[in-house]
């Protein structure tokens, strides 16, 4: 017993945090989904989900609570086991990922000096619940989306662990602490290895199965790809997969290429101001919800929208805090957290901004795209930031050796593109469409 | 610290299972998973004697040994498949021509 | 509880667990439930890895072995039909003449290992140098980059070798 | 291993991995089949050898019905075949009635009854625009062309008072004039219109990824499309310069200006562009048109009962999907002896076997969207 105690007294920063993010992430994912629908709606000219809570607030509370009392289907001929524990398995892959994630430089789970590396090996095994889930099925269509999804899964991967070789390869470090500290007071990494970017965002969107990469679910062709026969709580087990796996494709991507929990300017004393931007920015959203309370039509859709402004003020006073003498040893853990979250939201707000803008690739073009193009590029990409680091190990200075090694892996983007082009060679161009009529 | 001979009995048994496996089953793809299996348990073996001796030889070997498994399984199952498209059977004792 | 203490039930769990899945790899019917078990088999092995602080070999096990093998294994097990497989016969004829002698096999090992380290060979060695450091990634990155860069392309050649080899043969008409 | 053309296709009992062909079906509940179109496809790995299309889902006997109605009373019957053009389907009938009967519409009528007819036109375009942009995966398209179609629909609800099958013709003439403001509604849409076209275009025409998904697919030369009857975008869409309304004007079309827009290479791409600029000229023709209404009686001189004389007429018109033409038989009593119908989209979808043969079952999505079927008109 006294062992035990000991072990919770050694482990329990780490033992909080793990629990904070097991019973925070389906909550946050849930939002995810609403800002994803309310998003689409702006962009599509809609309101998206209005009804439940002010501004559909509560919606993802709904739509949980909907799918948790749904009835569990199970297909007939189905393995059971099987069909029980894949999505299981694509969810722990997602969550395990954090672990090793460093949500400010006090957010951490555990620091390993493999950080990076254990990261992409564990969200790898999510490739597992899919295959077996569209395998247990006993479904052809969920079997075909489960083939698709795992080819198109493991070709991308490879893309993205080039990409984020990349990165590391910058920051001589795989931990994920060490990795952001490295680009404390320089240039975030996204400005020294624009294309690794580049390549890690088309990756990790193809990797999480996503517009205009998102063929396993391609409704018009395969209805839902591996989900098919999954309804009630177990799809909503893979939906959950789906958006921790997004938020943790967000996370790598935040901390090696945008300075993880690095304040904007950090180098810079006159751009300090922006210190107060945490603070201010709960403020103004909790001003809004104030100002919309009276106006919501029901008495209930009121109190919970000063409910959302209450909540946001009090975030607004949490951040406030480190302006307080006493408490000004938290500035870094909590801004950090804004500022790590505030990146991961603007990368996921890209993923989304994609997806209702671009039309669905074809499996093969999709497959072309990865292997033509991505992978061979993202191996220049490695190559080009290894001559930069000798180049600056060379006492270059910053520019000359970013425009060289930067230019030289466009130029070979550039041909590779000319290159396929040229392959394709479409017949003719459509040129004029319309003729003037006698 | 777990004495050395706890890892090695462990590489043991992956080992035995492993090569009963090759011996007895039928299917070509147990046989190339259990051929895994003793490749897993060289690795253990070697990673265990690699702390053993406090150097790093024997991690690399291991990195050497998984490259090998990779090999081995993209080929193996190239021949499966190939195998499968002319005999449709994946059984070990079918595969009794030398050509086809 | 020691990190020591952690680490050695750690061992005992993931021994265990290595041992269920591999025994479940070969004894079962489904070829699909022989990959799962090989999975937990190969993810136990990787835990055990990390008992030994061998922490990139264990992120590698994972990548690859798991992540990269194990899905072509799956990938081919269902592309290869199934069903016909399920009601054929798992077993040699004579199985049992090949788990003897294989068990045979076992106890000439565990025999060896027994006597050897009731003889005191498997003692830590006097002249071992001293601890791994736990900068376990550069340490392994120097080693394979100087001391073993030649098998390290050797292997790499390997692999492009596999991979044209793999792709002939399952080339649709060659 | 990217070898996954033989498993685990639907409808497929068992997948060999050494089998050449196999059969699947798609549809009829097919999310995109757009309708109740069943396709059977023979396919290679993923690519098409072969496909048949069965329709039939819909079928409701409306020829046969034509037979026991007199000529108004069947005139509702025609907005159920392209129930996304139920305007065009109403003029087409009307104005043959009129030629059987050897009479004309009133100047005013046939001006408004162009006007409603191009709206219809672009609805029916905008129809199709965000379907085929939702079956290659474009999901804002649908939203932007469902507020424009919006727009034509309330008009149409003001004048008519329905939206969808609008009946809003009569044999003869109109029955209703215009109501207060429709000049102005129309005009204020029409406006608005091209910069519309302009924001879909923006989406999609110089869209990388559309282009690869629709240059290519689904060509059908010229001279194939003229064999298999072929008309409307889809003819044109291939380089054929045929339009009814350029042709043998109807209706007031030799009234205003426009153009046919034509394609080159027959693929969807082209049928993509070729609809756009259609929707262009229709909401030029609008324009034109609304300038000046004819003043005017609305009705022309048919009695009550209509007793067309003994004989026949063929006539047809530019729906938006292609030539809709109507051939009456009249034996001299109040109900036609006989009609028959030409579908647009049951013809063009003869297309469809020599549109899909040699690409892969994803391309079917996009190859049906292009040849902007529906199953009512199909089936009638």
């Amino acid at each position: 017993m006294s062992a035990l105690l000991e072990f919770l007294k050694t482990y329990m920063w780490p033992l909080i945090f793990a629990v904070v993010i097991v019973a925070v992430l389906p909550l946050l994912a849930g939002y995810v989904v609403l800002m994803e629908r309310k998003i689409m709606a702006d962009m599509q000219a809609r309101l998206g989900p209005m009804r439940v809570g002010p501004h559909g607030l509560l919606q993802p509370i709904a739509d949980a609570l909907k799918l948790l009392i749904k009835e569990d289907i199970i297909p007939e001929n189905a393995d059971k086991v099987v069909f029980w524990f894949a999505p299981v398995i694509s969810v722990t892959a997602a969550m395990l990922a954090y672990s090793a994630l460093a949500i400010g430089p006090f957010f951490q789970i555990a620091e390993l000096n493999i950080g990076l590396l254990f990261i992409v090996a564990v969200s790898s095994m999510g490739i597992f619940g899919i295959i077996l889930g569209g395998w247990a099925s006993n479904s052809h269509y969920s079997l075909l989306g489960a083939l698709r999804s795992t080819a198109q899964m493991i070709s991308y991967e490879t893309a993205a662990g080039l990409a984020l070789v990349g990165g590391v390869l910058l920051a001589g470090s795989l931990s994920t602490r060490e990795i952001v500290q490295a680009q404390h007071g320089g240039t975030w990494y996204v400005f020294v290895a624009p294309i690794g970017f580049f390549l890690y965002l088309v990756a990790s969107i193809a990797e999480t199965n996503r517009a205009p990469f998102d063929l396993p679910e391609a409704e018009s062709e395969l209805v839902a790809g591996y989900m098919t026969e999954y309804s009630g709580f177990r799809w909503a087990v893979y939906f959950l997969a789906e958006y921790a796996n997004m938020i943790v494709v967000a996370s790598i991507a935040t901390t090696l290429f945008l300075g993880g929990w690095l304040r904007p300017f950090q180098g810079t004393p006159w751009m300090d101001f922006l210190d107060f931007f945490p603070p201010l920015c709960f403020l103004a959203v909790a001003g809004y919800c104030f100002y919309r309370t009276p106006k919501q039509p029901e008495p209930i859709q009121s109190m919970v929208m000063a409910l959302f402004g209450g909540l946001c003020l009090l975030l607004a006073a949490a951040m406030a805090l480190p302006f307080v003498p006493a408490f000004a040893a938290s500035k870094p853990g909590l801004h950090g957290a804004f500022w790590f979250l505030l990146k991961v939201s603007l990368y996921i707000y890209s993923f989304m901004w994609i997806r209702f803008t671009f039309p669905r690739f074809r499996f093969d073009q999709l497959m072309k795209l990865g292997w033509y193009f991505m992978i061979p590029l993202s191996i220049v990409n490695v190559l080009g930031l290894g001559v930069y680091r000798v180049l600056r190990q060379l006492q270059w200075s910053r520019w000359p050796a970013f425009v060289l090694t930067t230019g030289g892996t466009l130029l070979v983007a550039i041909w590779l593109v000319w290159n396929a082009q040229k392959k394709a060679a479409a017949p003719s161009s459509v040129g004029d469409m319309t003729e003037a009529e006698g | 610290m777990v004495p050395i001979g706890n890892y090695l009995f462990l590489s043991l048994a992956l080992f035995i299972i492993g090569v009963i496996g090759v011996l007895t089953r039928r299917n070509v793809i147990v046989i190339l998973m259990s051929i895994e299996l003793i490749l897993n348990a060289v690795n253990i073996n070697l990673v265990a004697f690699s702390r053993h001796w406090a150097n790093v030889d024997g991690q690399i070997f291991t990195l050497f040994i998984i490259t090998d498994a990779a090999a081995e399984a993209a080929v193996g199952l190239g021949i499966i498949i190939a195998f499968f498209k002319n005999r449709e059977t994946v059984l070990a004792d079918e595969m009794d021509l030398l050509k086809w | 509880m020691t990190p020591a203490q952690i680490s050695q039930y750690a061992f005992y769990f993931f021994a265990a667990l290595a041992v269920v899945g591999a025994i479940g790899t070969v004894t079962v019917r489904n070829v699909v439930h022989s990959a799962i078990f090989l999975i937990t088999s190969l993810l136990a092995t990787a835990g055990i890895f990390l008992t030994l602080g061998a922490q990139f070999v264990f992120a590698v096990q994972i990548v690859l072995y798991v992540g990269g093998i194990m899905v072509l294994f799956i990938f081919v097990i269902m592309l290869v039909n199934l069903d016909v497989a399920l009601h054929q016969m798992q077993f040699k004829r004579r199985w049992w003449v090949a788990g003897l002698l294989a068990l045979a096999l076992g106890g000439q090992f565990g025999a060896v290992i027994y006597y050897s380290r009731a003889g005191g060979v498997l003692e830590i060695p006097a002249a071992r140098t001293g601890a791994l450091s736990p900068q376990n990634v550069q340490q392994f990155g120097l080693a394979l980059f100087e001391k073993y860069a030649l098998p390290f392309e050797i292997a790499s050649v390997l692999l492009l070798v596999a991979l044209i080899g793999a792709v002939v043969m399952t080339k649709k008409r060659v | 291993m990217s070898d996954t053309r033989t498993t685990g296709f639907p409808g497929v009992e068992q997948t060999v991995l050494g089998a050449d062909e196999i059969i699947i079906n798609m549809g009829p509940q097919h999310p995109s089949t757009h309708g109740v179109l069943r396709v059977k496809l023979r396919l290679d790995g993923e690519r098409i050898v072969d496909s048949e299309c069965v329709i039939g889902y819909l079928h409701r006997g409306v020829e046969k019905i034509a037979e026991h109605r007199s000529y108004q009373q069947f005139a509702p019957y025609v907005d159920r075949m392209d129930y996304v053009a139920a305007v065009s389907n109403g003029l087409g009938y009307c104005e043959a009635v009129e030629k059987l009967l050897g009479t004309e519409a009133p100047m005013r009528a046939k001006v408004v009854r162009t006007i409603l007819t191009e709206l219809q036109r672009i609805s029916s375009h905008l129809l199709w625009l965000g379907t085929h942009a939702i079956d290659i995966g474009a999901l804002t398209p649908l939203f932007y062309c469902l507020r424009e179609r919006e727009e034509i629909l309330k008009i149409f609800e003001k004048y008519c008072g329905a939206r969808l099958t609008t009946h809003a013709f009569r044999i003869g003439g109109l029955q209703y004039d215009t109501y207060d403001g429709f000049e102005a509604e129309t005009k204020r849409f029409c406006l608005d219109f091209s910069h519309r076209v302009d924001e879909y275009e923006a989406l999609l025409t110089e869209n990388r990824i559309w282009i690869a998904r629709t240059k290519g697919i689904g060509v059908l030369s010229a001279a194939d499309a003229i064999d298999m009857g072929a008309t409307g975008p889809v003819l044109r869409g291939s380089g054929v310069k045929w339009d009814i309304r350029k042709a043998m004007p109807y209706a007031a079309y030799d009234r205003y200006e426009f153009e046919i827009p034509i394609g080159q290479n027959g693929d969807t791409y082209d049928r993509y562009i070729v609809r756009m600029q259609e929707m262009r000229q229709s909401n030029r023709i609008c324009l034109q048109a609304i300038e000046d209404i004819p003043a005017g009686p609305i009705m022309g001189k048919v009695g009550k009962v209509l007793k067309p004389p003994v004989g026949e007429v063929y006539h047809s018109i530019e729906a938006p999907k292609g030539e809709l033409g109507y051939y009456i038989v009249s034996d001299g009593t109040t109900q036609p002896y006989r009609v028959r119908i030409r579908p647009p989209s049951f013809i063009n979808l003869e297309a469809l076997d020599k549109m899909i043969k040699g690409h892969l079952v994803a391309d079917v999505v996009a190859i049906i969207g292009t040849l902007d079927i529906v199953l009512g008109e199909v089936d009638r």
